[in-house]
């Protein structure tokens, strides 16, 4: 079988998306590798009111923890220069006008750009919201960092979404352990195939129809 | 002058009744007020209403500090919109009290922000954007405005809003510290009594007017965090050690990128 | 003619409503006079953000003046201390969430204690509202100090405002050259006449049928 | 690193189309975006909505400070819970403007903040308590919630704000002083392009975290008060020193009690 992406080449093709002035929101897991990779002038936030906060504490410092600062996942970090602390009306103002760019993990993106990253069981314990809902619905630019199947081979890059919803038509970018594909009134977009794929083999291993790029390439990161 | 300072934190809540709306932030483990959480449980006030960010259980001794959580034998609703924590199995724990009649009510956390500050400002309803084609629309009115889908969402008032903060004047000027901000001062502006348990209570004119989070007419009641009290720095340190033992949340929360 | 009661006895009533930790808004003109006989630890509000201002700059000492602090007529103040500074949006949680007391000047206030107070023209342009309105749908107690009837003798108490109102309903106490009246559920309840007046000399003055307290007494400062 | 400083008033302002909606601050004579007012005046845009929190007249030298009023004839739309100040006859001095047929939509303070509230946090609108009863509530959508009367009110989105601050960090953290945070905040938050003049620029880190009130990130533009600016400490002692002349207002600006 065909080598899929690692990881952290996932996070690293993400953080490609991100530009000096950007302020990011990372979400849990997958996206917070992305801060390994981001150009230097990227400032990240948390909905829990931070804006620019610094590293994160390891797990080998764990003495330095100072548990008035953690990050958007949840993690202990420490403050950044040029930090801002601010309550968190302002915190959502900030993410639903649209001056933040959201990296998210996600369980299902249909064709249309609905996203279901919240929730896997059925019923409103089968997850916790956070900030997510704001983040799809009121973020610039939505990244989904995901593998591109389930564990047992099935379709995450869907018709519709099965799974309960985060928001609908919000996603703008798909950065897969496949495949970079973006969300186009015009369909799915495969854009970029990681190394020894075709654009035939993403298309079999994803439900919708995939448009190919004209100028399709290989991931570069 | 009007005495806001309590003495003691079941002082501060021994007149809250049953089927209080109680609004208190937890972002995670810190950010809480422990020793509020910890009077009301030793109280015992029923048919309590709780508003707060994250809603998680009790992973750590709750002799070092208290989460919203163990108010659960007490509560007739939740209102959050962090319900357990996704590798413990989310919001499961929570199912044994659903079936026992607990209603829970999930959102968005801007969703939160907006109807605490709806509630604040005396609005009787906004019109909110987040939550469209989702859980959160269920059973609510929709609306289109301009072109683009909304839910009617109510007000929240919080009957009390127990507050963490880092220093606190006589009058009730707060101020937080870090993450600690968070949701509270909005709980503080909703809420009909909030009552504060603070590191420290300062003198009046100690806190430059330019930096107060919270103005002091916010604040109804406050209490000195003892040094035997919950959530103290040195409990801190000894939660954070508790935390580095549990598998299930350690790599969770110290800088491992997984 | 009999003596009607000085404008800064007006002011010296209705500051006898308030007590040690109130904080309150005081309007342009004659509320303002409340500041000078208030006891200490009354704490005064401005909509623009600030609580808890210090003393006022006078005209001899203009040099003195700072104009980043402002009270609620706009006259400049000097920081108090314990004073706290915020946005508008704070400041009007404040008023609307009932923890401050208001007091206003008023042209008129109907038996229904509908005030009028902003406006004695016939279209927008006609007065300004500023944060009058927030104020008197949501202090915490509304008290309005006038003057008992306009210049030519006609009535400010009425059954129906004809001024354009500033909220329905929301007063509580009127302070008049004349009178303190409270405004009930039962009507309008006429609680303090000023020295050497009567009850029916001031109901003459009066539109609305008035409801003479038991225990209506004078004026006590 | 993006780069905000902008080196002239001018050049801030340069891309204001005809059309605009520009919200800004005008707490009477403090608290105003003064340079950038001129700026837009000499820029001539035309058709403008002005949101603003007092718009009375210029009663001052345009050479030391510039009130939002001084835009009049180019502007379309007032909106502003303070049209003129009473003592000078109220709104009359807009009269001429209306008659030609400027709008000028009112309403209380609190509902002005609360539209800039609903604007910023993207909601579709709100229902508000204030102006029911009122000239406030023609033309608007009034409903029963709870057995309260609510006026709907749409949310402000200005395409720009003008702000005045007291210091900026190149990355555009902000802090305001005394009253001239008032309305700005909240302005820079809703509007799309957040535009700021301030006394000084600071480097990065010079402002503590905790302090800050307008995180940079809703600020786009800077420009710093050169010393031949308008509303410079100097010039506002002259203002001061106009004022004093000014029957009219005299008495209103300084502590004597009517």
């Amino acid at each position: 079988m065909k080598q899929r992406l690692e990881r952290d080449v996932i996070g690293m093709r993400a953080a490609k998306e991100l530009q000096p002035g950007d302020c990011v929101n990372l979400g849990f897991g997958l996206p917070t590798l992305c801060a390994l990779y981001v150009p230097e002038g990227v400032r990240f936030q948390t909905e829990a009111g931070l804006l620019g906060y610094g590293r994160l504490v390891m797990a080998d410092e764990v003495e330095k923890a100072d548990w008035h600062y953690i990050d958007a996942s949840g993690r202990f970090c420490t403050p950044g220069l040029g930090m801002a602390i601010f309550d968190v009306v302002t915190s959502f103002i900030m993410i639903r006008s649209g001056r933040l760019i959201s990296v998210m993990g996600g369980f299902q993106v249909s064709e249309k750009g609905d996203l279901a990253n919240w929730n896997t069981g059925g019923d409103a314990l089968g997850g916790t919201i956070g900030g997510a809902m704001d983040l799809a619905v009121g973020s610039r630019r939505v990244i989904i960092t995901m593998d591109h199947n389930t564990k047992d081979g099935g379709y995450r890059i869907v018709k519709k979404c099965t799974y309960p919803l985060t928001a609908r038509e919000c996603v703008d970018l798909i950065v897969t352990d496949l495949a970079v594909i973006e969300v186009t009134p015009k369909g799915l977009v495969l854009k970029e195939v990681a190394p020894g794929w075709t654009a035939e083999e993403v298309q079999e291993l994803t439900e919708p129809k995939l448009v190919i790029a004209p100028d399709l390439k290989e991931i570069e990161l | 002058m009007l005495n806001k300072i309590f003495d003691s934190f079941d002082a501060a809540v021994a007149d809250i009744p049953d089927g209080a709306v109680i609004a208190v932030e937890c972002w995670g483990y810190p950010a809480t007020a422990h020793n509020l959480i910890a009077a009301l449980k030793r109280k015992g006030t029923k048919d309590l209403t709780v508003i707060t960010h994250t809603f998680i259980p009790q992973v750590f001794s709750e002799d070092l500090a208290t989460l919203p959580s163990v108010l659960l034998p007490q509560m007739k609703k939740l209102i959050s919109p962090i319900v357990g924590i996704m590798r413990l199995g989310a919001g499961g724990f929570l199912r044994e009290y659903v079936e026992k009649g607990m209603e829970v009510e999930v959102m968005g956390h801007g969703t939160l922000a907006a109807r605490l500050y709806a509630g604040a400002a005396g609005l009787g309803g906004i019109y909110d954007p987040v939550g469209v084609g989702t859980i959160v629309e269920e059973g609510r009115e929709k609306r289109v405005i301009n072109g683009k889908e909304y839910i009617f969402q109510e007000p929240l008032k919080p009957d009390y809003a127990f507050l963490s903060g880092h220093k606190a004047d006589k009058l009730g000027n707060l101020v937080y510290r870090g993450n600690y901000r968070s949701d509270q001062p909005m709980m503080a502006m909703a809420a009909k009594t909030a009552i504060v348990e603070v590191e420290k209570i300062v003198e009046v004119g100690d806190i430059d007017p330019e930096h107060v989070v919270t103005p002091g007419v916010f604040i109804d009641r406050i209490v000195e965090i003892p040094p035997d009290g919950l959530g103290t720095p040195e409990k801190g340190a000894a939660i954070i050690q508790q935390l580095t033992q549990l598998e299930s949340v350690r790599d969770m929360l110290f800088g491992k990128i997984e």
